[in-house]
């Protein structure tokens, strides 16, 4: 993606006004309520005309008000999922999900409508009026429906609002495998820093109209130890599980892992929190904890009572949270060997 | 090939006319009859943006002439088809001796003067009685769209009298012929009619053109309520 | 009950003709016009409303006058008409034609009604779609407003079936070719003893009317249940 | 240019006057008949549509003698109406009378349209927030149409404007009392040479009939303006 | 509440068919999209008319098919915040926010329009038209529409989608205030585990169109310990914190715990998982936790390789999640003594 933007919108009371230049192909848009992320998305998809600025997508000018270029939406090639779905109440689902797809060059559709609609589990719908769809349903036929028309960048608004965990990270490798593999570059908007880490490379910050900060998704999650009120997670890709007794043993870069949840035969993506992880100086005897890493201090970061500490352990990195007094009392320093303890139910699988 | 005639015929003959078709095709099956009813005015401006017609027949000299003048009508083909009488319909219980005893009542509902010649005559014979500006200052004037509207008013009593033909006092229900206005004083009631410039060249108009003027034309109109031109009085 | 003549059953079957024709024949104007006013941004717009409410403001004796003017052999279009050899006046054309004007104003103000309540961020969801403005007009307008558009119609058809003042004029009142039921009613009421055939025919313009609405009910109930919970 | 008689004006301000009032009256009727069409389930209500819809498939004509029917002195209401000392014939009220029976089906369907177009969610959240259903057409409802509602009179005002067979049969034509436009300029075209006349007041009925829709247009943009994005 | 249903619906292909009676003031309904939970809700207000069945809230017959009562929905006194808000077009917000207030009889007028809208924050927007709203201040505009309302029973679908976790949970202590000060009763609709536990006393869980389970919403969550993919949490009432070097002590249950966060002057809501706690049979050295409280194990539940432990520390109870072979490691059973390990950081607090 190559995404130049430089807008100023002036909205009754509140006013936008943002430039930011974007080359990486999955962006994210973090903001609290209110911030004008949504107006954001109006303003590049041409649904909202800026006050002045320009947008470039591409090497194309989509809009510039000195020049007075201004393209209609339908020519941007700019798909846009809603926040609140607006499906045609007119058409059946089958019909929506088709309307994009339709209207896109043969050559250019790459995404099979069979396909998508199984992983998003509308299959069974397809013949139903939009009308008498879930809250849920809704918003999977939108996203659906947006992804099929195959543009040259996706916005997508709050796009996982009102879908259960277990639909949601049923959907995200999916999403993700299509806009990787067709290299459809995506601008992600939502509340949540956790699906901002799994849809998003960089991470724009909104507040007030303003873009406060910009900066990769994993410095945004490591920030996060700090400011957040959840912490950082971190999120590890897992092989080739086998059992083990009661348990699961899994392989990750170089070293075994004791699972309690079973996954799937290739790899499996699993979010370990970093306050999960205690470390010990010495190899501690008799505890509940079923994994027990030796590791290297690779770096220590934060702030206040929030201390990160990467860990080198085989060829992987881990995030550690501890507190100050820890690090003063396990000597904690670049270099120092510790031992990593994580209870095999501390890993939690998201897909 | 078959012949149509077109003719624009004021609403008022609408029945005699049909007949008179009727008549006329049993000597001439050959001839497709196409009569167009409305008021004179609208049939003469018809007549005048090109619509096809072969007779005229005009409820009113004004509008013959005003076709004569734009050059529609065969001015040697202008004669009059027949004439009417003007009489004054009301509920029974009212009685009229004179026009003068029209200013006692509250409504009364003649033609629109400057539309209808029924009621342009109307208004000839009210002033010539002396009766009329009193009658319009009093605003007890109703002025129809028609002379059916004026004779329905008397007919359903809302309108104490009504200034209608002869021939259209025939289709009272309710309301009696209260009196009927001498000729003198008004205008002979004619309805006059006219071959266009492109009637003039149908044989099949000009034929019935002629059967107009036949006894047996003459015997169909009187019967109803038309007297031959010239002949002064209607029936009743 | 009804006993209706030969002549009434012609002028029944002449005003079915008019007022379908002069429906059908609108429809596609009245949308087009109905978009315009409503969708394209464009000064003046104001004036072209004005222009479409006339037929609606003058008295319809008034406005056959003026078609008069327009398609008479000494009319504006006269000539050009004659030389095509297309006959308008005292046809069954210029009753279309009569009852297609008066009742213009009422299919597009109808249709206009219900494209102004047509969610924009439906429309903007299609554009995002990459539907060009015909295509959105076709695919989400022409359905959403289809309600309207419905009960336009029937509007309009009912006018039609009533449009007395501008058929005379331009039309002319001719049994059997252009008397339609109002012509023949006019004619009736010229008539000794005519009010009893005149009902009769009154009777079939309400049965027909009644008819059509029905027909419009159902197809708009199916409409909105296609289109709300 | 336009050189207006006093009689003239006179019609002017009278049939500002019948316009003004017939659409006014009309409006509480239009508006609790609509919603009773749309929202209240009960058989028999395409009966009761039908009714309404009479005016319009009648030709005028036949509306005004059959109001003259009603209204009239051996009418249905006629007798009743002398008693209370009130006269509808040949008065301004009877043209007021006309005009509102002939504009009404437009009314309605047009307030028919806009309200059949509400969310039924919106009026599902009032009525759970304790609105009765007189509440709910009052707060919900009523504002929620209002767009369709103004369309409706500007229709229903300036067929009034035009209205010419209905009200010559129940208000005759009585220069200075009940003759309005149409009935004005019915009798210029009726006289040879009269066109100039008649065309004098076709403009005066445009420009009133013009200033009413800018009137609305505004109105209902400011309304639009509160309803949607 | 006094609320007994018992209600058949059929929907096109999905048919509705329940049965339940409650006494909870605070209940949940839990389902995966497309379960009926919204079509429950319709149905309980009156929005919606059941093919077959009965609803009782308290004492007061709303429907019943065999005896042809059907209460009116403006009767019934029940509150609706809807998935969508449907906010008012044509109001502003303060309109919007006072419609079903005005509309409730003064001596029922329990709650101060003023001080929720400066809860919900949108004391700011009173003025503004509700088109103009972003997607989180119109659901909170819809729910303090709502409340003000007083209803006899609040309905609630999802009521907090779309808005961000720090919000979410400013809001929800609020809710619960007005909801127990008023004993307004609660029919609570979420996908989220976790506002169940916040919203909910007793859960009923929803599958196609059947109620499946119904259980207190601490055994649900004690049951997602072995079959959630979250996990359990424990939520802990801590008080007083005081400073303690870079970190802060908190009372709880006659135990000292040190957090790494600050909480405000009296009660705290923190949030720890049974994952972070780690057991161990003696007290282990130079450990990065920062607590180490001897407990007694007071029971053991759960299946497979999910084993939560109950603990009894001081006068509070702990749920920890352990794995089989560390039960028989750290001989656990009924009446051991152990040590839980639990870092300052695994403390998430809530409000
Ligand atoms: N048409 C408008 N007129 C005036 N203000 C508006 C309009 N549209 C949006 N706003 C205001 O602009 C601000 C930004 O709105 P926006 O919808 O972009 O927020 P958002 O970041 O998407 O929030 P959320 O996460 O709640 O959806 C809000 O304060 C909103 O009220
Ligand atoms: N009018 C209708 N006609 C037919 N089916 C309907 C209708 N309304 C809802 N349904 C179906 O009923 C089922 C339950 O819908 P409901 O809205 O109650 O689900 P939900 O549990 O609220 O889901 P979500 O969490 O996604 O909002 C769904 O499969 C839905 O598609
Ligand atoms: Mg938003
Ligand atoms: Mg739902």
């Amino acid at each position: 993606m190559n995404l130049d933007v430089s807008l100023r919108k002036n909205y009754g009371g509140f006013q936008l006004d943002v430039a930011f230049s974007l080359t990486e192909n999955r962006c994210g848009i973090f903001g609290p309520s209110g911030s004008g992320k949504s107006t954001l998305m109006h303003l590049l998809a041409g649904l909202l005309e800026p006050d002045e600025g320009r947008i470039e997508l591409a090497g194309q000018i989509l809009f510039d008000s000195a020049r007075r270029i201004n393209v209609p939406p339908e020519k941007r090639r700019i798909g846009v999922v809603f926040q609140h779905a607006h499906l045609f109440p007119h058409m059946n689902v089958r019909r929506n999900l088709l309307y994009g797809w339709k209207r896109t060059p043969e050559a250019e559709r790459r995404i099979d409508p069979q396909a998508l609609a199984r992983v998003l589990q509308i299959d069974q719908l397809l013949e139903r009026g939009v009308n008498s769809l879930s809250g849920g349903e809704r918003q999977r036929v939108a996203l659906a429906r947006t992804v099929l028309a195959c543009p040259r960048l996706i916005l997508m608004d709050e796009p996982l609002n009102g879908l259960d965990e277990e639909l949601k990270f049923q959907i995200i490798p999916y999403l993700n495998k299509v806009f990787s593999e067709f290299a459809v570059p995506l601008l992600f908007i939502s509340h949540s820093l956790h699906e901002m880490r799994l849809m998003a490379d960089e991470v724009l910050v909104f507040e007030g109209g303003h873009m406060q900060q910009r900066l990769p998704a994993e410095e945004l999650a490591r920030r996060s130890l700090v400011t957040g009120s959840r912490g950082y997670a971190n999120l590890l890709t897992l092989r080739g599980p086998r059992p083990h007794g009661d348990l699961w043993l899994y392989h990750w870069e170089g070293n075994e892992l004791i699972l309690t949840d079973s996954g799937a035969a290739g790899d499996n993506v699993f979010e370990l929190a970093a306050k999960d992880i205690t470390l010990f100086k010495r190899h501690p005897e008799a505890s509940s904890a079923r994994n027990m890493l030796p590791c290297r201090v690779a770096g220590i970061f934060g702030a206040g009572n929030r201390i990160g500490v990467e860990l080198a352990c085989g060829s992987g990195r881990l995030i550690c949270q501890i507190v100050p007094d820890s690090v003063r009392e396990l000597d904690i320093r670049q270099g120092a060997e510790v031992i990593a303890v994580v209870k095999a139910s501390a890993f939690h699988r998201l897909y | 090939q078959a012949a149509e005639v077109h003719l624009s015929v004021a609403a008022s003959m609408t029945d005699a006319i049909k007949e008179l078709d009727a008549a006329f095709i049993v000597d001439h099956p050959d001839v497709t009859m196409l009569p167009n009813f409305g008021s004179s005015g609208s049939l003469a401006k018809q007549v005048a943006q090109g619509a096809a017609a072969d007779l005229f027949v005009s409820a009113n000299p004004k509008w013959m002439s005003y076709l004569e003048t734009e050059g529609k009508i065969a001015p040697q083909t202008v004669r009059d088809l027949a004439q009417n009488t003007l009489v004054v319909v009301g509920p029974q219980k009212t009685a009229v001796n004179s026009l003068q005893d029209l200013e006692v009542m509250e409504r009364i509902a003649l033609g629109s003067p400057g539309s209808v010649p029924a009621g342009q005559y109307a208004q000839q014979a009210m002033r010539a009685a002396g009766v009329y500006d009193r009658l319009a200052a009093a605003k007890k004037l109703v002025m129809a769209k028609d002379v059916r509207q004026a004779l329905l008013y008397a007919d359903r009593g809302e309108v104490d009298a009504a200034f209608v033909y002869g021939t259209d006092a025939l289709l009272v229900q309710k309301a009696v012929v209260l009196y009927t206005v001498p000729a003198n004083l008004h205008d002979p009631i004619y309805y006059p009619m006219g071959l266009t410039i492109a009637g003039e060249k149908n044989s099949a108009a000009r034929a019935f053109y002629d059967f107009l003027a036949s006894p047996a034309a003459r015997k169909i109109l009187a019967k109803y309520g038309f007297c031959a031109p010239g002949a002064g009085a209607a029936a009743k | 009950m009804l006993n209706l003549s030969p002549q009434d059953m012609q002028a029944i079957w002449l005003s079915a003709q008019v007022a379908t024709a002069a429906t059908l024949i609108s429809v596609p104007f009245g949308f087009a016009v109905a978009y315009f006013l409503v969708f394209v941004r464009l000064p003046g717009k104001a004036l072209i409303e004005g222009v479409v409410n006339l037929p609606l403001v003058l008295p319809p004796v008034v406005v056959g006058y003026l078609l008069l003017l327009l398609f008479g052999q000494s009319g504006v279009l006269g000539p050009l008409l004659q030389s095509l050899g297309i006959r308008i006046i005292f046809t069954l054309k210029a009753a279309v034609i009569a009852s297609a004007v008066v009742g213009f104003p009422l299919l597009v103000r109808s249709i206009r009604t219900g494209m102004e309540d047509i969610d924009e961020r439906y429309l903007q969801a299609s554009r995002t779609l990459g539907a060009r403005w015909w295509d959105t007009l076709l695919t989400i307008i022409l359905p959403l407003s289809g309600r309207a558009l419905l009960a336009g119609m029937t509007l309009m058809f009912a006018r039609s079936l009533g449009e007395f003042g501008a058929t005379i004029i331009l039309a002319g009142n001719i049994p059997g070719v252009t008397q339609t039921i109002p012509l023949a009613i006019y004619e009736y009421t010229n008539t000794p003893g005519g009010d009893r055939m005149a009902l009769s025919l009154c009777l079939v313009s309400i049965v027909i009317s009644f008819a059509v609405l029905l027909a419009n009910e159902s197809v708009s109930r199916k409409f909105r249940q296609r289109t709300t919970r």
